[in-house]
């Protein structure tokens, strides 16, 4: 994993780690910040915690999301200080727009339709949002521009020795981050020799993703179905640990 | 009567909410205990649609957080996180949708994004998730809020979620197909849109609580119902089941 | 079924019949024959031998389509005499446009867009194929409508007692033809006490289904993977039926 | 050398052009066999994608359509008929699509649609399918199709699918991002665009055919390449390989 960060991150570039409070690529999201990888425009629908720990070591000049909080928690204070601060440039969508903004990079067009934002302030406050005319009916909806990902990163449960990688249960947006990306990084929990059926599995072929690294509990403390659930006390810490910027030091010269 | 919770009595009000309901879209905390209570009572067969991919999860404890491994594990599908917006939500497939909110104003427009102006803001939210296109596109909305001088505001700093927009024809010139907020149900009662103005009025108190409190605790000026009704206590067996399922 | 078609599909309707060479719903698509449906706009993007029969069967006024033969075999030949004999409108597309206007429907949007059709003849003669602009690059791409169905049938392997609906294997536009229609008719190989895991499945929840019917066989000559293979000698014999009208007089009549 | 028919020197050619690719997309009929047959000879680790969503299908004999069931159990994995269009055809990331043709001109555009007038038409064709967006997405195109005057016409009919368009710069033009057409392997033998000109060329005949029953065979002046070449018949092992997939 070290080298597939050092090889494929480079500063200035806009980074995806995605992972729907399921599978979240914690380890490599760390990596990025061992590495000191500056100027990111990080990209993630859900920036939890280990976003704030991106955006607290200084990794992030831009970050586009769409809720960025600690789940079941509370707030993200590196996050939300960088922001009232006037630190951290932001692009701001819905779940619904971030999710079609995945969708149109994976498919190779320049925007995506959606019904949303209608009625809303964020047009006001996000250039990525526009009005767009049906040309059938005339009916107004609104456009969004595909994310546009030099890196797209994720965590699976495994994969084969070939490098097709398995994930399933709820696997969110990370198809669409790889296919959607230039380059994808995929840590695993592990490298089995043949994958089998699993329910609603997604399966990344070996040709359509760029490095695969075997990292065993590289979600933690986020979930990894049927590998480890997730450690919420983990997650309440992370809010002390977050909020004092003293501590917050502490933690990530101790990283 | 036993004794309860201010936030007990929420989430059972909010479940009860959902007896004739075929799907429900559910988020994190309140919303996520009224629904899996109302599996539990008054509607076993109520389909919870989670926003990560989980589409009739049927989680035998409160899940963590919507990553949660047991709603996928107990879903009928589990569709992409696209597709639940795209084919799901979008349509208006979804009868209910439920929310919650930071500040809220008189036409049930949610701000979850900001408080103070949006370049230096006084405090940063988490923002919108999924919140504005379930507002827009779910049959109805059912807002989940403590009730508070500072949470129901005259006007809310930032339009997260659409409620009634500013009044009558709001909703339909914007082109939301869903009817918006019909209930918002706080610790003190329940608040729903008047026919005419669309403003919020208050036609339930929960049982101990005036008028007065209600209004005190509303930034504007908050009308009562012509018949303001006094809701019905939890009963022993929704407070059993509900102490259950948190502890679970 | 009997009762299902009778009461859901109506003379002048839009109906999609969809499967994607395996769980081609035959066995409905003969029921609209034998109730003697009029007027239909009948919707498919591979229309095959069940719909040259609807053809011939005087079932359709109108065909949305983007291939029609006899796959593997050769030509349809009731669709082609309609066709040359200037008996039958066509609304003609590509699979990809197809695909996109079933998924634009299942979206609740008026339309899609995609990168296609440019420099084609088929925007010359097809009016549902329209230049559309992103609002952000200035690029040109092309956009289709929704399809508007108002019935989409679908054969599938199989469902639970509250009629939850499942397919696996290779499941083309089927669950976009469920969602995207007003009413939905599922029939299924087999009703059984309770789904479980097979890879690839897609599960129509019970509640996005209007009616399903146990049909066993229902998609035969066609295959329905771990049920049956495709019949390839009917499909060959289908040729000599089809080609001959009095043959095909002979086959309508003993339906 | 042994004997073999034409089609058999069309299926080995076309997967002799497949020796260094990653991901082919794959009709019925001869493409199916050519690349079926790659993956038995040149390249076995060759990722045969199919319209039906199989992608990585690794067939045990020929499919009969691709709705067979043995490509969904072999395949790496099975995308929706959207996702198949949307995700992986239309972002180019398929090398080589394979395309077959009832007519075709000296710019490589086909028609599978109609001969005559569209709206009256002499004959009605199954259409277009997947190919437009083939020709317009995949990497490359390559056209397998028996060579014969009615086929290779001055002018096709309808264009179904794009190839040089009316020659140099015309798919730049139409936004078309793969390389289109870069070979059509017939029974007699390979013609290339010309990479000035964007017209195809004869750049190689098959063992046994002359230039001159190239060219009667072509409706329109068709030119040869300066060093005409003659293809490497089929060997042995590829005619084993080849009889073998059929007889499957």
């Amino acid at each position: 994993m070290t080298d597939a960060v050092a090889d494929l991150v480079r500063d200035g570039d806009t980074v995806a780690l995605e992972g729907f409070t399921h599978l979240i690529p914690v380890a490599a999201g760390q990596e990025l910040i061992r590495q000191r990888k500056r100027d990111l425009t990080l990209v993630r629908m859900t920036p939890d915690i280990v976003y704030d720990q991106l955006i607290g070591a200084g990794c992030a000049r831009k970050l586009i999301f769409s809720w960025g909080g600690n789940p079941g928690v509370g707030s993200l204070h590196r996050f939300r200080a960088a922001v009232q601060a006037g630190e951290l440039e932001i692009e701001e969508h819905s779940h619904a727009g971030m999710a079609n903004r995945y969708a149109a990079a994976a498919s190779g067009l320049p925007f995506a339709v959606l019904r949303g934002y209608n009625g809303t302030s964020l047009p006001d406050h996000t250039d990525t949002i526009k009005p767009i005319t049906c040309p059938f009916t005339g009916e107004q909806l609104t456009a969004v521009p595909a994310l546009d990902l030099d890196v797209g990163i994720i965590h699976a449960q495994r994969a084969d020795r070939q490098g097709n990688v398995q994930l399933w249960g709820q696997t969110g947006v990370q198809k669409e981050t790889v296919l959607g990306a230039r380059r994808s990084i995929v840590t695993v929990e592990e490298i089995v020799d043949e994958l089998d059926d699993k329910p609603y599995s997604v399966v990344l072929p070996r040709w359509v993703v760029t490095r695969v690294c075997e990292v065993p509990g590289g979600a933690k403390p986020s979930y990894a179905q049927d590998y480890y659930d997730r450690d919420n006390d983990a997650y309440k810490a992370w809010d002390a640990t977050s909020r004092d910027e003293a501590e917050f030091d502490k933690w990530l010269e101790a990283l | 009567m036993s004794s309860y919770e201010s936030d007990e009595m929420m989430s059972v009000e909010a479940a009860r909410q959902l007896r004739e309901v075929t799907a429900c879209f559910v988020g994190i905390g309140l919303p996520s205990t009224g629904a899996n209570l109302a599996r539990r009572t008054v509607n076993p067969d109520l389909v919870l649609v989670y926003e990560a991919g989980a589409i009739g999860a049927k989680p035998p404890r409160l899940p963590l957080s919507i990553g949660d491994g047991m709603l996928g594990e107990t879903a009928d599908y589990i569709a992409s996180v696209p597709e639940i917006f795209n084919y799901w939500v979008q349509p208006g497939r979804i009868e209910v949708g439920f929310l919650g909110a930071a500040q809220l104003d008189r036409f049930a427009n949610i701000n979850t994004t900001v408080v103070g102006d949006y370049a230096n803001p006084k405090v940063r939210l988490p923002g919108a998730g999924g919140a504005p296109e379930i507002a827009a596109s779910c049959g109805e909305v059912i807002v989940i809020v403590r009730q508070s001088p500072r949470a129901f505001v005259e006007r809310v700093d930032f339009i997260t979620s659409v409620g009634h927009g500013d009044g009558p024809g709001a909703r339909e010139r914007l082109g939301l197909r869903g009817k918006g907020p019909t209930k918002v149900i706080t610790d003190l009662g329940i608040l729903e849109p008047d026919p005419e103005s669309r403003e919020l009025v208050l036609t339930h108190v929960h049982p101990g609580v005036s008028a007065e409190q209600a209004q005190e605790a509303t930034g504007w000026d908050l009308k009562l119902a012509d018949e303001l009704k006094t809701t019905e206590p939890p009963t022993q067996e929704e407070l059993k089941a509900l102490r259950e399922l948190v502890a679970a």
